[in-house]
């Protein structure tokens, strides 16, 4: 039993760096303006993708879309503090994090297209397989930093989950093993305040989820997750740490999810509007600009450019989802294992045939 | 009165609140199933209607749903427990198999456990990955648990209720694609109970075997087959623990041929069960060896592809062919 | 999120109110002398249960026993600060706590003996089945606590664990669930520093096993586990809160397993001998009788009185252990749902069938 | 001099030093597998031979295990994990069933997740509740899953080696009622190798098919058997899934007759699996149906009654009688 408990405890109030009108608070300083830009730029072409994958869903392109509107800044933030050697860990919601980080946002949307359960090399990007399993994505990240410790790399891992997933034995357990094998994970909680229908009161009566780390021995953070900036330096800290050999770090991030859950859902059936509209002040990407706007960092010709190759990134991602592959039957039985069973080559003879009966009719 | 047009979701959850409204035991929880409703909608107006004591939601977490449900059982509560997909009821798998199906055995019948649990399961949905699991056979193959699979709404309605006053935890399992048809459905009927199956076409050349979402399917196969001059009788298995081998013999045994119908993964599952129990029961009338037409052996497919997954008229008819006619 | 954490955290330091060597420590009232002599008794009995089930397995009449050396007075606390309407949840290790609340030892050993799973009828004393997969018990207790919770019952329901189990998911979700629902439920964890050979130092980094209550909104309270006084101080003061209405309470007790997890077990491998010396001289019961000699409520008479009454219950134990039940095939039928199915009919005929022939034989 | 005599403990433990020097990226990890050695000794000896780096023990949950082990496998890594026992590996089934299984599927072999869940299982050890479970029909209907059950000590030694060596996710069942059966072991032997069943007993009148702890009785029986007059072949299938259909069709076409033991619950298991697939196979040359010798369906029984669970030699000969001799 070796950690202090003051030491764990995160901040009464979530760090803010930058209020809601775009004024740093002064708590400490926002990351230059490069770094500042940057995240914008992202923040920019997260919105966009968020509202053209919802418009997909509405055209039929995507059999439904978990939009992270709103949640953006957090997304951003825990894919641009990484390094190229690090990895992401993200779930459903996370899109804009792997596309920030640098997958083909129309390889990221092939699950939700239909086409197949994962689109991109995770090897390629570092970025594991979207997870849907809540919190189980959390012990596999655990397993990748772990793994790259005991070679002596020095990874850091970066694993996503919500509010609900908290409330899975899998999150304990992750936190847990990544704690006593002293694993360079950071574990970063987006609390959009919902699980579904779920309120947060209703998953948790702790003074906040990043309490839940004084359990493992894992220090807490409390961040505004509509404050990029604020991300920017609670996770890059975080990551800091994680790397120069102090554990697994927790951080919450408080922020808000303005749309249903997917479009499947009826989120007038659990919230009321008024409680929504409190949330658009808080408006991530408008904090942002208004901040760099404010520092004169940022001008109209920069938000026209950034806007257009946000256009361009969404053109991308109608293309390619607009494009039908043929799916082909032998991909059902190819990757069951490194080689077909004789069972699998028995099961795939049978559909070929059955096809090309078909075909003959 | 009581002829209703009812799709089966509106049937299960006419069942839901008949139960609640006669017995105040009977509880209803899990993820959303409270204002929401249920993400399928099963559990609409429970909440408005009994209370958030009766009907309420908990936090995300299925094997503490379980265990949770457990806990009450032992002490005078019926539950009703909600997984949200068959493939999230697997962080519960240990509570089911270690307790829900084991209490009332170690405790020679001191403590039970009536509850259910109720599963949206299988395909046809083009549902992605982790939400069309047929996961009936680790249930099936788990001694103490009753296995339940409606294929219809009367059935929908009459079984569940049964399994919500059985003694005995019930693992219920509700066919996803099946929830929006609608059918006319008498409340009143009399139902045949857990533990029978039920011949839901009449035929003589050869008899299909179904349970859940695959009886439409043999049904319409039937139907087609009808059509070629070939009559297929339809077993709609209802119930797969207990499994009713009086009716499914007689069944095979008037026709001599089977085939065995399931979307399940077909390698040691209750469609290879099915096929090694009425072998045994039937040989001497058997014309030619059962066959199976299930998923193949692979995970469930992306939406684009699941239609190669899920038993269809073609390869239900293609197997009856097989069945070795010219031989007989 | 409602809880102050500065509510939540346990003290630094376990509570002891008498010290090892008998004396109070004056940091608070020690139960009266009533209360202190029954735990005292029961100590006794404890001690002598531990001795006699593990001289049972010597004689082939257990199969194994995982003794509680050691730990008695956690058991013993555990069960005496309970009232009749209560529920115990007790683990395999929980031998002495099913007994100490009344349930007949040679009815809680058919588990161990092989006759059955479970030999007695929990709902008599109100102690539910010895639990073997760890910590899942925990949130029976919990559904326990809330259906008499919702019935306007009184119950609270004493749920222990070890300190291995702390890390299975389900002592996750149990805790969340209880804090949710505000359902009344002691989390009493006794914490012997192994999980068989594993030490508690590879079971987590937290400062404590208690301050796991903090990220679930739960308090944490820690106590010496080998001072009965403290516990039932610490106990019954849970107690008090969880029926009071304040939620569930989260107790760790330290102590310490002076025997191998089984007899099957051999400790010399992970653990050495000075390490169990040094708990030898904070035993439970010389503590307590010191105590007791000292204010002078306990004398010698008393003493062998009360070794007379643990010696009858050890014949007891002996002459119900060697009592052979001729194992009844229609058992392993019987139970596994409320009316046999045609299936096991089927296959208890076939059993009877066998037999009947090889008595033929 | 390779040939030793070896109990199955002790091969297991010789395979995984092997492995663990041959391959640096081969760990060992779970409960009580350092210092300790695991509670049967079959990590005996790793962590002070290949350090705690290369053999450690985790806390205590299973899903957890697996999960790390998942993240590691996807990460350079071998892990071979030990569940302690058979039950207590239900709180990973969902890590199981749903990421090791699926993962290398997932990602169209991006990612692969090479690693061994070792379980030791099954009864006869006269072991407590959730201490005996037969669970290969969980893992055996899971796809993306190996399945194997070695039999005998060599077979342990060399299927654990090639569980090791396998790019997929291999269940490697040990029964624990063989792990101190002394044999002479030859360790350079050449290993039939992941989806070979082997006919370990020559005969001409039934075909006896088994797998793990079923396959010494198995053997007893056919030993028995000839004492009567009766000539029983033994194929034991130690490779459950990839199944072996060319095998054992072989043999049962060359007996016409086939009895399936196993000490799994029969209802929806690999025995019943066995049954439906061999049947389909060869329905003309069987001259009865196959009957099946397996666990009740019921939990498995207390120390004392367990016997009455365990498939013996008299339930298997009382079945081989079964098999219509007179009608042939
Ligand atoms: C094990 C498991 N149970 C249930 C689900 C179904 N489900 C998908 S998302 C969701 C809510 C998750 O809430 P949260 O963790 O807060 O993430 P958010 O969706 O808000 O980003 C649920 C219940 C699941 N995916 N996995
Ligand atoms: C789910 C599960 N996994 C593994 C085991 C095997 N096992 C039995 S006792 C034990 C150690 C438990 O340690 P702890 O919780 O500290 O309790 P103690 O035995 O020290 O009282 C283990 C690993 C089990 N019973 N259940
Ligand atoms: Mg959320
Ligand atoms: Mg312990």
């Amino acid at each position: 039993m070796t950690r202090d408990p003051a030491a764990l405890l995160p901040s009464a109030e979530p760090v803010m760096l930058i209020d809601p009108s775009g004024a740093p608070t002064g708590l400490a300083d926002v990351p230059d303006d490069d770094t500042m830009l940057a995240a914008y730029g992202a923040l920019v072409a997260a919105r966009r993708l968020n509202d053209q994958a919802y418009a997909l869903v509405r055209q039929g392109r995507l059999a439904v879309y978990p939009s992270s509107h709103g949640q953006e800044a957090c997304q951003v933030a825990a894919a641009q503090v990484l390094g190229a050697d690090d990895w992401l860990f993200p779930t459903y919601r996370d899109t804009v994090a792997a596309v920030t980080r640098g997958v083909d946002p129309v390889e990221v949307l092939v699950l939700l297209k239909g086409d197949w359960h994962s689109g991109y090399d995770p090897y390629r990007t570092k970025v594991a397989p979207q997870a849907t399993p809540l919190a189980t994505q959390l012990l596999h990240a655990v397993g990748v930093g772990y793994a790259a410790k005991l070679r002596g790399e020095p990874t850091v891992v970066m694993a996503l989950c919500g509010d609900g997933a908290t409330s899975e034995g899998d999150f304990h357990e992750a936190l847990n093993f990544a704690a006593v094998f002293g694993v360079p994970v950071v574990f970063f909680v987006q609390n959009n305040e919902y699980a579904i229908s779920v309120p947060l009161a209703r998953q948790s009566v702790a003074p906040s989820l990043a309490h839940k780390g004084v359990g493992y021995g894992v220090p807490g953070e409390r961040v505004d997750g509509n404050d990029v900036a604020a991300l920017l330096a609670v996770l890059g800290g975080a990551v800091a740490k994680a790397r120069a050999g102090e554990g697994p770090q927790l951080v919450e991030a408080h922020t808000y999810r303005m749309q249903a859950h997917t479009n499947a859902d009826d989120a007038t059936r659990y919230r009321q509007d008024d409680e929504v509209a409190a949330w658009v002040e808080r408006d991530p990407l408008t904090r942002a600009e208004a901040y760099l706007r404010g520092r004169g960092a940022l001008g109209d010709d920069q938000v026209t450019a950034y806007a257009a190759e946000a256009d361009r990134m969404a053109a991308h991602v109608r293309d390619g989802l607009n494009r039908d592959v043929e799916p082909n039957p032998d991909d059902l039985f190819d990757f069951v294992y490194a080689r077909r069973t004789p069972q699998l080559e028995e099961q795939a003879a049978l559909v070929a045939d059955e096809l090309s009966r078909e075909d003959a009719r | 009165m009581t002829h209703e047009k009812l799709t089966m979701a509106q049937a299960l959850n006419r069942a839901l609140r008949d139960a609640m409204a006669e017995d105040p035991s009977v509880l209803m929880f899990g993820e959303d199933v409270g204002p929401l409703g249920g993400v399928f909608r099963i559990t609409d107006g429970l909440t408005a209607e009994f209370g958030e004591e009766r009907c309420f939601d908990t936090p995300l977490a299925e094997s503490g749903i379980v265990g949770l449900a457990v806990g009450m059982a032992m002490n005078g509560m019926r539950p009703v427990v909600e997984m949200q997909f068959d493939a999230f009821a697997y962080p519960a798998f240990e509570q089911v198999v270690s307790h829900v199906a084991k209490l009332r055995n170690r405790t020679r019948g001191a403590v039970t456990v009536p509850m259910v649990i109720r599963v949206p399961y299988a395909g046809g949905i083009g549902g992605v990955e982790h939400h069309c699991d047929s996961s009936e056979s680790y249930y099936a193959h788990t001694p103490g648990l009753h296995v339940l699979a409606p294929a219809n709404a009367a059935d929908a309605y009459g079984l569940l209720r049964e399994a919500i006053a059985s003694p005995d935890p019930v693992v219920f399992l509700e066919p996803k694609k099946l929830y929006w048809s609608k059918e006319e459905v008498d409340l009143a009927a009399p139902v045949p109970g857990i533990g029978k199956a039920a011949v839901v076409r009449e035929g003589t050349d050869a008899t299909l075997i179904a349970y859940g979402p695959s009886v439409p399917t043999a049904l319409e196969a039937a139907e087609v087959a009808a059509q070629d001059g070939r009559s297929l009788q339809v077993v709609d298995v209802r119930s797969i623990v207990p499994f009713d081998d009086a009716t499914v013999c007689e069944a095979v045994r008037s026709t001599g041929r089977a085939v065995v119908v399931a979307e399940a993964v077909g390698f040691a599952s209750v469609s290879s069960e099915i096929v090694a129990r009425v072998t045994e029961r039937c040989f001497h009338s058997l014309a030619a060896p059962i066959r199976r037409v299930t998923g193949f052996d692979i995970p469930f497919p992306p939406p684009k592809l699941e239609h190669f997954q899920l038993p269809g008229v073609d390869r239900i008819l293609d197997a009856v062919d097989d069945l070795q006619w010219e031989d007989s």
